[in-house]
């Protein structure tokens, strides 16, 4: 098992050798080059293994019933629960919340699903016309589109807040349009296509210095740094299972237990309810008020396992071995002409590198790229605004985990190479 | 995990299920408090009467599964005679303890309804204390 | 594999033998009677193995990639969808609208998800203060709950038809309730309490002809019975996964393509825009304008699995089994004192009994049979108007399929009477 | 499934990307219709002049990638002299043949981008051609 307590650390290789997937070739013969994880993680064999034993040897619905499998299937869920809010360091709840199995950590179906939760249940009580949202072009759609949806709906309006020259989060620019009209902050802790981290903390700071609430995006940071909710301060924090070796499915909204309690619920159904009565309903508390039908259930007791894989590994390996791919990317792209990085240097962000390759299409390096097995992604990575600003349509990605090696970096460039010469074979 | 749930209807819990202590109502309690478990549906009401810093009087109303109600029928009996101060420090494990049959963990939630609703009526009974001569 | 085609008709000890859960003993050294399928179904071996397929040997995000990996799962997914649609009888769709990609069937997390999306989208922009949406007590609270919050949100009005004395769907009272004014009929296909099975495609007949649109909720009846949208004419139908011997995590929105092209998005995000604006966004067209964000992926394909099995086994042999179960179910339980059975007899009704035994709480009753290895549920099974109207607050509720044995029926009634005895041993 | 992806930037798709045919605008089109591919966000426009039942020109404008743009070129070269009913009833696999370069399923949504716009216009056509004097 990869999730239990080792002397020594372990290496990134032995990370690596814990992914089935990675070990297949895929495709055909070539081994698989897998540099896409900012879209999705691969999975290690733990993970799967507990998705496998949920349905040979404790399929039930939780919260329902007293059989041994009813028991067993809910503490395996609660014990998820548990560990997800170890994992983001959550406050110690009260004596009488506990007995009221009362969480801060609330599952949802993703990212989107959580940001959504929050701008439809918390917006619609909390925002009035002239309000303010605060955006920055770093943003996934995921936390753009949910917020214009309720801006619409309430009258609120977006504000976006302009990103340095190297794209950066503008900390200036955020005191310039920081304000009492302010009233939600939604930043992303790791822009997905440039890798940029934003200071969270800070921002959280300067925002409840106006009285704003922060909703902090972590999907893309959670697989390669730590949340910290306490110490950020956040007022809601998300993340998505898939992209932190977890399954498909199953995402975490964070949320400080006194809004949650303040907010209405936002799917109306199953388990969420304390009485039904004709023409309406009163809800539980949190989490369950949030938790409408039947929970992905398998998917959440497998992102715990995903957690304890994580916590094995240990940040420092992680880390490390991350850095060292990106700053090998960097390097090695960076010397071949005609390739344009996007985003600020190796010292302000995460293992991600957008690119570019002059006079060959996105999409077509993609294509070129996969042909000699590696799996990047080329498009607007769901983040038009940005591309705007980068006034590009789109962008290839190379996104890395600890599980990825230097050879599959200097694979990635010369592929590159490869493609130029093949495109441009016909030129002089 | 064990499915010896065998002993958890022995007679001291059909006894008090059957023939619950101070089932009812005070005239004028010093405070109530009800609650429900969503998942089963019980339903309990408690009611105190405090005096001296003592619970002097608890009576239970209620409806329910056999071990939420046998609960709070022993949990009136532990009370009574109590200094708020202890009680307010009683831990869900001393509940457990006098219910004294295995319970799995949803039907914990089952026997500590009670409990739960002492322990709500006794934290919110926290400011009239504090403040007596108003 | 279960999922090919045979020459001899599968018998329902072969269909149990796919299960591995109910072979293996759960909770100590019984064998495991599971009669809760109606709460969440067992497995076959076949989906348990395509979700470890989907993360061993294809994972990668869909429809954003064009590495063979990414080519290979965004296939799956797309055959589960095509098989959804062949699974509920979907109409074929024009030339433009499949370059268009589009279909009607979209991916939700569940049933609950699926009805909150068509009372969000549908209602906010078609219901308006005085439409009425029609509902009955047999309806689970995901069949309602989103009613009443999308009715307190346009001022549009629950109305409630009553039940036969027996619990059936009473067509007489539909018919003086149904008006003008009714915009929305929301019924199940099946009571997941009584076993009811509402006369789905008369009330449709009798709904559209005052205009009104239907939503049938087809997550209790999915495993028992075909769903057939063009037969009843369903303007959307909602299902789950889980019940349906699939993942948890996954459900099914059937919506009529001009209903889905008029309805607004419900959740904002990743795939689901077509462009990003900074104040707004437009759409893409049904399924994606409702598919926000990472789909569950895996959960998604391994659903395809799940209605491979079930057409596999058939449903003639699935009728069958059932209703031998049912049958002797009623037989053995009507003669026990002090059991009640709730509901219709059993030419009206699916594979559900629920009961009380007098003098026994539900939960209790649950606890002793739970102690004798027996699987059932003991609630208000999320259906707290149905039981206010039968009078009890919870019942205790054994639900069948296929896998089920005559021998569990047994033991179902052994258990009754044993609980009865070691209840009332010190009575006379 | 192969990724014996090779071949598709064959010489035939690098000229018709590098030195599109018709690529422009005409100056008075009888017909024009633009649309996107959102998942890489090609784009793509479509003119033609049409008389006498028949597309006597083509043009197309638009950006993105290889296959997208190479294909909308070849697509004008094949349609230009055709009966607009003759293109109505034109296959997918028509164009993927014309393109004649193995795509997969994602890069087919490039390659029939074009079409796809082409496919749109001819069928909004059909009611000046249904109701001819009006
Ligand atoms: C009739 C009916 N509708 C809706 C639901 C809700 O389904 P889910 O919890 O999978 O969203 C259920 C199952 O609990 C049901 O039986
Ligand atoms: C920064 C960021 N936010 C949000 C999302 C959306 O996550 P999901 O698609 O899992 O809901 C993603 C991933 O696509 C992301 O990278």
């Amino acid at each position: 098992m990869s999730a239990t307590v080792r002397d020594v650390p372990i290496t990134a290789a032995a990370i690596r050798g814990e992914f089935p997937l990675l070990t297949n070739t895929a495709g055909g013969d070539r081994p698989l080059i897998y540099l896409d994880t900012g879209a999705t993680a691969q999975k290690p064999q733990a993970v799967i293994d507990k998705i496998t034993e949920c349905y040979e040897h404790f399929n039930a619905n939780v919260h329902r019933g007293v059989h041994p499998l009813h028991e067993r299937i809910t503490a395996e869920l609660e014990a998820s629960r548990k560990k997800i809010a170890a994992f983001l360091n959550t406050r110690p709840l009260d004596e009488l919340d506990l007995l009221d199995d009362v969480s801060e950590i609330i599952f949802t179906s993703g990212t989107t699903m959580g940001i959504n939760l929050v701008a439809q249940s918390w917006g619609r009580q909390f925002l009035k016309p002239g309000d303010e949202i605060l955006l920055n072009p770093l943003e996934h759609h995921a936390n753009i589109v949910p917020w214009q949806m309720i801006a619409a709906a309430t009258g609120a309006k977006i504000v976006w807040c302009p990103l340095t020259a190297d794209g950066r989060f503008d900390l200036d620019q955020f005191d310039k349009l920081l304000s009492r009209r302010t009233k939600m902050v939604a930043v992303t802790a790791m822009s997905n296509v440039l890798g940029t981290l934003p200071p969270v903390g800070e921002i959280v700071r300067r925002a409840h210095a106006v009285g704003a609430k922060v909703l902090i995006d972590a999907a893309q940071s959670a697989p390669h740094a730590p949340i910290d909710v306490q110490a950020w301060d956040a007022d809601f924090a998300v993340f998505s299972g898939h992209k932190l070796y977890g399954p498909t499915g199953i995402g975490v909204l964070y949320g400080k237990l006194e809004l949650l309690d303040e907010m209405g619920p936002f799917l109306g159904g199953g388990n969420m309810i304390d009485e039904v009565f004709d023409d309406h309903s009163t809800y539980k508390r949190p989490p369950f008020k949030f938790e409408a039908g039947t929970l992905p259930i398998a998917e959440a007791i497998a992102l715990g396992t995903a957690i304890d894989c994580v916590q094995a590994w240990g940040w420092d390996v992680i880390h490390r071995q991350e850095q060292a791919l990106l700053e090998a990317c960097h390097e090695r792209l960076e010397v071949i002409p005609g390739v344009t990085i996007y985003g600020p240097s190796v010292a302000h962000k995460g293992a991600i590198v957008s690119f570019t390759v002059e006079g060959i299409p996105a999409h077509d390096l993609g294509t070129s790229l996969a042909q000699r097995g590696i799996a990047v992604r080329a498009s607007h990575h769901c983040a038009k605004p940005l591309h705007k600003c980068l006034g590009v349509d789109a962008t290839t990605r190379a996104s890395f985990a600890a599980y990825n090696t230097l050879a599959e970096v200097d694979a990635l460039a010369e592929a590159i190479v490869n493609t130029q010469q093949m495109f441009f074979r016909r030129r002089g | 995990m064990s499915d010896r749930l065998d002993d958890i209807y022995d007679d001291h819990i059909l006894d008090h299920f059957e023939s619950p202590y101070h089932k009812g109502h005070l005239p004028c309690p010093s405070c109530a408090h009800s609650e429900r478990n969503p998942i089963c549906g019980d339903q309990l009401t408690l009611e105190l009467q405090i005096a001296d810093g003592k619970v002097q009087q608890a009576f239970f109303d209620g409806k329910g599964c056999a071990i939420s109600q046998a609960a709070a029928s022993m949990l009136c009996e532990h009370v009574e005679g109590r200094a708020v101060e202890e009680l307010r420090n009683m831990p869900a494990k001393q509940m457990l303890d006098i219910l004294n049959v295995p319970l799995t963990p949803s039907r914990q939630k089952c026997g500590l309804l009670g409990f739960k609703v002492l322990k709500t009526m006794l934290y919110s009974l926290d400011e009239p204390p504090a403040e007596p001569a108003k």
